[in-house]
């Protein structure tokens, strides 16, 4: 299928169609909300299902090659594909790791062994991918990368401790970055990159329990583990082009996904939903002034922030700070989500003080939920407070802190 | 004209000051992190015997009358107590029993004296107020009979499930305000339905009242001016509380940016940490010093105009603080403040309960405009 | 579902872009800071030179029809011209001049073509519209008889002085909203009281319009909906131009945190004063954003909701931006800051002139609230 | 007069009665609200007279020595002026210098002939006097002060400049810090002290104008000018000892002062004052919700401060961080003000954007004014952003920024 308008107009029918009947609604229990939210087998179970289901269908993998399991047309089509998943407010499509991040990079530098090994478990969900870049205590300084992998004879033998691992004890590989050489001049030439079983002797991924009280992330210990030396990716002292390489699909700078569903947004339409439930002073919560002023500032920013994310594609917009608007994204958007998900838990009153498991608790805790669980996106990937730096260095021109 | 401002009166007696050194000791000792942790994975959510202890202490009559068992102090001295308890997060049924005895005190008569005498002896109470999730709205939804047969559900009832008795705010069949004295051992399990708190050091049930007897029905001129009293009470100790438990969080962050390196240096010489960390030192110190004024307007009495300013303000000022306070505590922890293990995962919960409770802060503004500014 | 967010449409045509070009060079040009001070100790507040300049660029017709001498290109293209003047605190009444031809092209006819002829070839002219200082009030105070004759006074009319038309916002003898267009010529000097203002390159007057007898008065129901859209294009243009002023202001923060030491490092480094310079950038951005989408979404007929809500977005957004800039700017220089010498005090007056004029963000923000929370 | 409990009760009432009869009421032209503040002849003159009223009705150094000019009474006497000056709203004595800093210095460690030739002109306003500490570039680093004294015979030739120097350009006498040596090992102790005449050839006060428009500070250059070596005042090289025990008296920490009255505070009842003469959307401004919900969290804030103050003296409530409410003292109160009188500015509309000389501008734009002029606390004596590093390091306990 190649893109003309008539057929993308199609198939956008015929998407919105196929949703409309398929997208499994309430299941009874909370779905996470990311893909670096899945913490039961209950939730994953329900998730590969839908993954599978999508897959089925023809509706993922869109412009992958037909060889390895994708539908081999235009990339525009799983565009439209996104879309619809986001406007049926679907689940997500949860192995994201693999998806967006493994996936392009096996169908752009992988050997034919490695898609035909790999491709296709990723589309189904049968295989699920990790990652394993950041370490303790090294945080987001993938170039002190100290976890080692000796060569010994048709093996690597792997020592040392990964973190912040989604879907870790779930997962059937892992993307690792490890040393294999700790003497080169420059750090980074001592780093390979591997397609690295998880369900191996000496691998252990202990599940990290977040504020929430749920999990998802994992920290990844491993101990004398032996994994062949055909899952090195590329050359050995390679691993670091690698890395980059990933990080830029992570980042969505190279296009190539297979989904982009990876997480459902909670915004104002669903705040607006929860005031439609709750009294203050006997009335309608929408009749207080000091409430109605604190949705109406977050409409504000609400707005400002994606009419800026417009913005950001006209040039003679943007010539004082040209990448200003993009380097401030994440500051802008994280922070934003982080009041008005705030709001939702706080205006209920005292159902607010409500959790989870509270069967009077309001959308089962959804609101208390998604604020403290928004803290991975104020928290991972540098602070709020660092994105403040980048933005007062990079945009801004002004010293170092 | 110092109308708007009012009250500057800050007392605090050899009482407190004593009991304040005492209740910190034994929260300390009673109540270190392990055992927190432990207690809220328990179904009771606080430890029997330190409870009796506690009792044995004498905490539980402070604020009731010497001719009943008390210690005659009223409200003043059970503040440096229950600010200890916020510090340690301790799990403990004294709010919600004290709340009870000032509710059956201001609302009873003699006759009480009996439901008073075994409180101040040691027994667990609590107040039913809530019958759904509006501390502005009517909450009267519970209705009691000639007979004295109740009607009706209640939310949220704090600790009921230890209390020997429970004060149930409802209406008569005239509508009129009154006061149901229930005895715990008459209400089952089986109509108590468990909530699952965002605080997980605290323990509340919904109740359903429906085909249970009140033990007695306080009905005077007394009720309504006492519901109100009980509601700003309330709303001061859990100010008292979240103030405590502020300063546990604040000391948490301190010494989480004093030991913890980035980029080779302490991240508390960073001002973008620092700062805020200030903001919550000195938001904790104006809400502690609001909340001992408060307790120095509180008398026997009805509560005056100041001292309704002082509550309100004092639960404003706490609400706000430990919500600041709770939502940097994670955030300046970092990946590690975003795991369950993290003590700021204890401090961002109780923030949202000590919010939650007797009104937030907007509620009690809300109230506090006509006070301050409607009467010059 | 997405009607609380509403249109995101932003668009930027080519003639917007040139302009932008155009306009950022002419003012760099004719307004460095010494040509500002200048300015600001001066009567008339502008450089009557540098106006002719303008006018001979077609700045005044932009937003005019080509049958009347104009470009025929709408607000839009002038929201550059305006912020770049913003930027370079450029004395003009420029704001005012559209602002009253739009006014007179929305609320007139073919009879009025000739007044807006005047005014794209190059006259100046303003609208009187406040009579007290509440933008939220009834500002009728201006009577204007059967006859033409007028009775009453208007209150900080924007560059009355130079004016050779205002239009003024009155009321019949029916108590019906009309504009009367007064001839600058018939308004003496001894009728007209100069306000000291706070933003010293600005000029207001409050006129005595007693005994003047409009040339003109505009009655038709076009009046109510283009007073209407006046207040919403003003407030629109005043966020244009303070977000140029909040971008010159940054700038002047950015430069002396780069420059200055203390404590043996460049101030900048300070997160202290950084991250909140970093705040004051994402505000303006957003307002600049804002304003350029609230361009985008008005048409030559009555403003729609979408127009209206982006137009009050936009003033809010910018008014709370230029408020923070200014008083940070002040601070941030420290000793300096605090001096007349230093720029800061331009902009932080800036700053309490851009809240005043049409309304400041609270004004907005509870106008917004029914159009936005209510329509669900 | 010792302070009898009677004595301090009949002196209150005649001090009240006198206030009643004699506080100037609104002159015409704004007065400056502090000491800092004094920028035209007017004001001067004004205030001049008025602190020469005070001192000859009995009111004005109630402890000072008779034969000086002083009262010879208790200090008690002077709390009930300073508080009878504050409650009548009586413009300010403004002689500060002189009074509070200069005079106790004298008392305590000045010689007779000192306190003969300038004590009594301090009471009366005869002489004004002014401080001679910070320079340029140099800030509140007093170590670091660079001005030059150099003994030649009987005199003492100055070179160097002093900024901020209040009322400089209306001062008779200086208390001045210069260097006098620059080879000692520390460079404390080449500082000597002066009591300077600034009428004298080579001194130059030049004012500096203010982001309000108006004056009150100066430059001061020092361009060879011969000082009477009589001048100096304690030993040469002691000046260090001098200028710490002036700052103890301009701190307040030490007693002495004759008069506190030497700024007029403005209040929330101020603001609740100016509130009655508003409107917001055609009704009195006090009932707009947003309005109302600002007031009170304003007076929250001022009560809070209030009580904290009050809070500092016992002991018992203050052991965890025993002198944190002193230590936020400053950051609390300048920045509430900062806020206060902002709103005082912006509620007002379209008059909040006149200013001081109009004629139809809020109460001769008052508010505008003292916000401006608010920064100057924010601002001088160490800024808001040190005062938190201040808290955070000396309270707290954090590491230097």
């Amino acid at each position: 299928m190649t893109a003309t308008e008539t057929s993308l107009k199609n198939f956008q029918s015929d998407v919105d169609q196929w949703m409309a009947e398929n997208v499994p609604k309430n299941p009874g229990f909370l779905l996470p909300l990311t893909f670096l939210e899945v913490g039961t087998e209950q939730q994953l179970d329900f998730l590969r299902d839908w993954q599978h289901k999508l897959w089925s269908a023809g509706f993922l993998g869109m412009h992958w090659p037909t060889q390895y399991g994708g539908q081999g047309s235009d990339a525009a089509y799983q565009g439209i594909v996104d879309k619809a998943l986001t406007a049926h407010n679907a689940p997500i499509i949860f192995n994201t790791i693999g998806l967006n991040w493994t996936g392009p990079l096996l169908l752009d530098v992988g050997t034919e062994e490695d898609r035909q090994r790999y491709i296709k478990n990723i589309l189904t969900g049968d295989e699920i991918w990790c990652q394993g870049f950041s370490e303790p205590d090294h945080g987001s300084d993938l170039g002190n990368v100290q976890t080692k992998a000796v060569r010994d004879g048709d093996e690597y033998i792997v020592n040392g401790s990964k973190i912040w691992t989604t879907l870790g004890n779930y997962a059937d590989h892992m993307i690792l970055l490890a040393r294999t050489d700790n003497t080169t001049a420059r750090k980074y030439d001592g780093l390979s990159f591997f397609l690295s079983p998880m369900r191996v002797q000496g691998v252990e991924a202990r599940p990290i329990r977040k504020v929430t009280g749920e999990y998802g992330f994992n920290e990844t210990f491993f101990t004398d583990a032996r994994i062949p030396a055909a899952c090195l990716l590329g050359d050995e002292g390679g691993g670091w082009r690698m890395a980059m390489k990933t990080l830029e699909y992570e980042r969505g700078v190279i296009a190539g996904q297979a989904s982009a569903h990876s997480m459902q947004s909670i915004g104002l339409e669903d705040l607006m939903d929860a005031m439609q439930d709750f009294e203050r002073d006997g009335a309608p919560i929408l009749q207080d002034a000091m409430i109605r002023d604190e949705l109406v500032k977050l409409a504000i920013e609400a707005k400002a922030n994606s009419i800026s994310d417009r913005r950001a594609a006209i040039p003679a917009l943007n010539t004082d700070h040209p990448f200003g608007i993009a380097l401030s994204n994440k500051y802008r958007h994280t922070e934003y989500a982080r009041r008005l998900k705030m709001m939702g838990a706080h205006v209920q009153g005292p159902q607010g003080a409500l959790f989870m498991d509270d069967d009077q608790s309001y959308k089962g805790g959804f609101w208390q939920r998604a604020y403290f669980a928004n803290f991975g996106t104020t928290i991972g990937g540098g602070t709020t407070q660092i994105q403040a730096n980048i933005i007062g260095e990079h945009v801004l021109g002004l010293p170092k802190s | 004209m110092s109308a708007i401002i009012g009250s500057k009166k800050i007392d605090f007696s050899d009482e407190q000051s004593m009991l304040l050194d005492v209740a910190r000791e034994f929260v300390k000792d009673k109540s270190p992190g392990s055992e927190v942790r432990r207690l809220l994975e328990s179904e009771e959510g606080f430890s029997q015997p330190v409870w009796q202890e506690l009792v044995d202490l004498g905490w539980t009559g402070i604020n009731l009358p010497e001719s009943v068992g008390g210690s005659g102090l009223g409200i003043g001295p059970l503040i440096p107590v229950i600010e200890s308890m916020g510090k340690g997060l301790m799990g403990t049924p004294l709010v919600s029993t004290v709340l009870a005895s000032e509710l059956i005190r201001r609302a009873g008569g003699i006759a009480e004296e009996d439901v008073l005498e075994d409180i101040s002896g040691g027994v667990a109470a609590t107040v039913a107020y809530l019958d759904h999730s509006d501390w502005g709205g009517a909450n009267s939804g519970v209705t009691v009979a000639e007979d004295g047969l109740l009607s009706g559900r209640k939310f949220m009832v704090s600790d009921a499930a230890h209390a020997a008795w429970i004060a149930v705010v409802g209406a008569n069949s005239q509508g009129e305000a009154v006061i149901a004295l229930v005895a715990g051992s008459d209400v089952s399990a089986q109509v108590q339905e468990p909530h699952a708190l965002i605080d997980l050091t605290k323990r509340a049930t919904t109740i359903d009242f429906t085909g249970i007897k009140a033990r007695r029905v306080l009905s005077s001129e007394k009720v309504a001016p006492a519901i109100r009293d009980y509601l700003l009470i309330g709303a001061l100790l859990t100010a008292a509380e979240a103030v405590g438990s502020t300063s546990a969080c604040l000391s948490g962050i301190v010494d989480y940016l004093k030991t913890r390196k980035q980029f080779g240096k302490l991240i508390g010489s960073f001002q973008a940490l620092k700062h805020p960390t200030v903001d919550i030192y000195v938001g904790m110190e104006q809400a502690r010093s609001l909340v001992y004024h408060a307790s120095s307007e509180i008398g026997e009495g009805p509560l005056s105009t100041e001292a309704e300013v002082a509550c309100r303000m004092a639960k404003a000022q706490a609400s706000d603080t430990i919500q600041y306070a709770g939502d940097r505590s994670v955030q300046f922890h970092g990946g590690f403040g975003f795991t369950w293990e993290c003590d700021s995962s204890l401090f961002i919960r109780r923030a949202a309960w000590s919010q939650q409770q007797f009104g937030d802060a907007m509620h009690h503004r809300k109230r506090l405009a006509p006070l301050l500014l409607d009467t010059l």
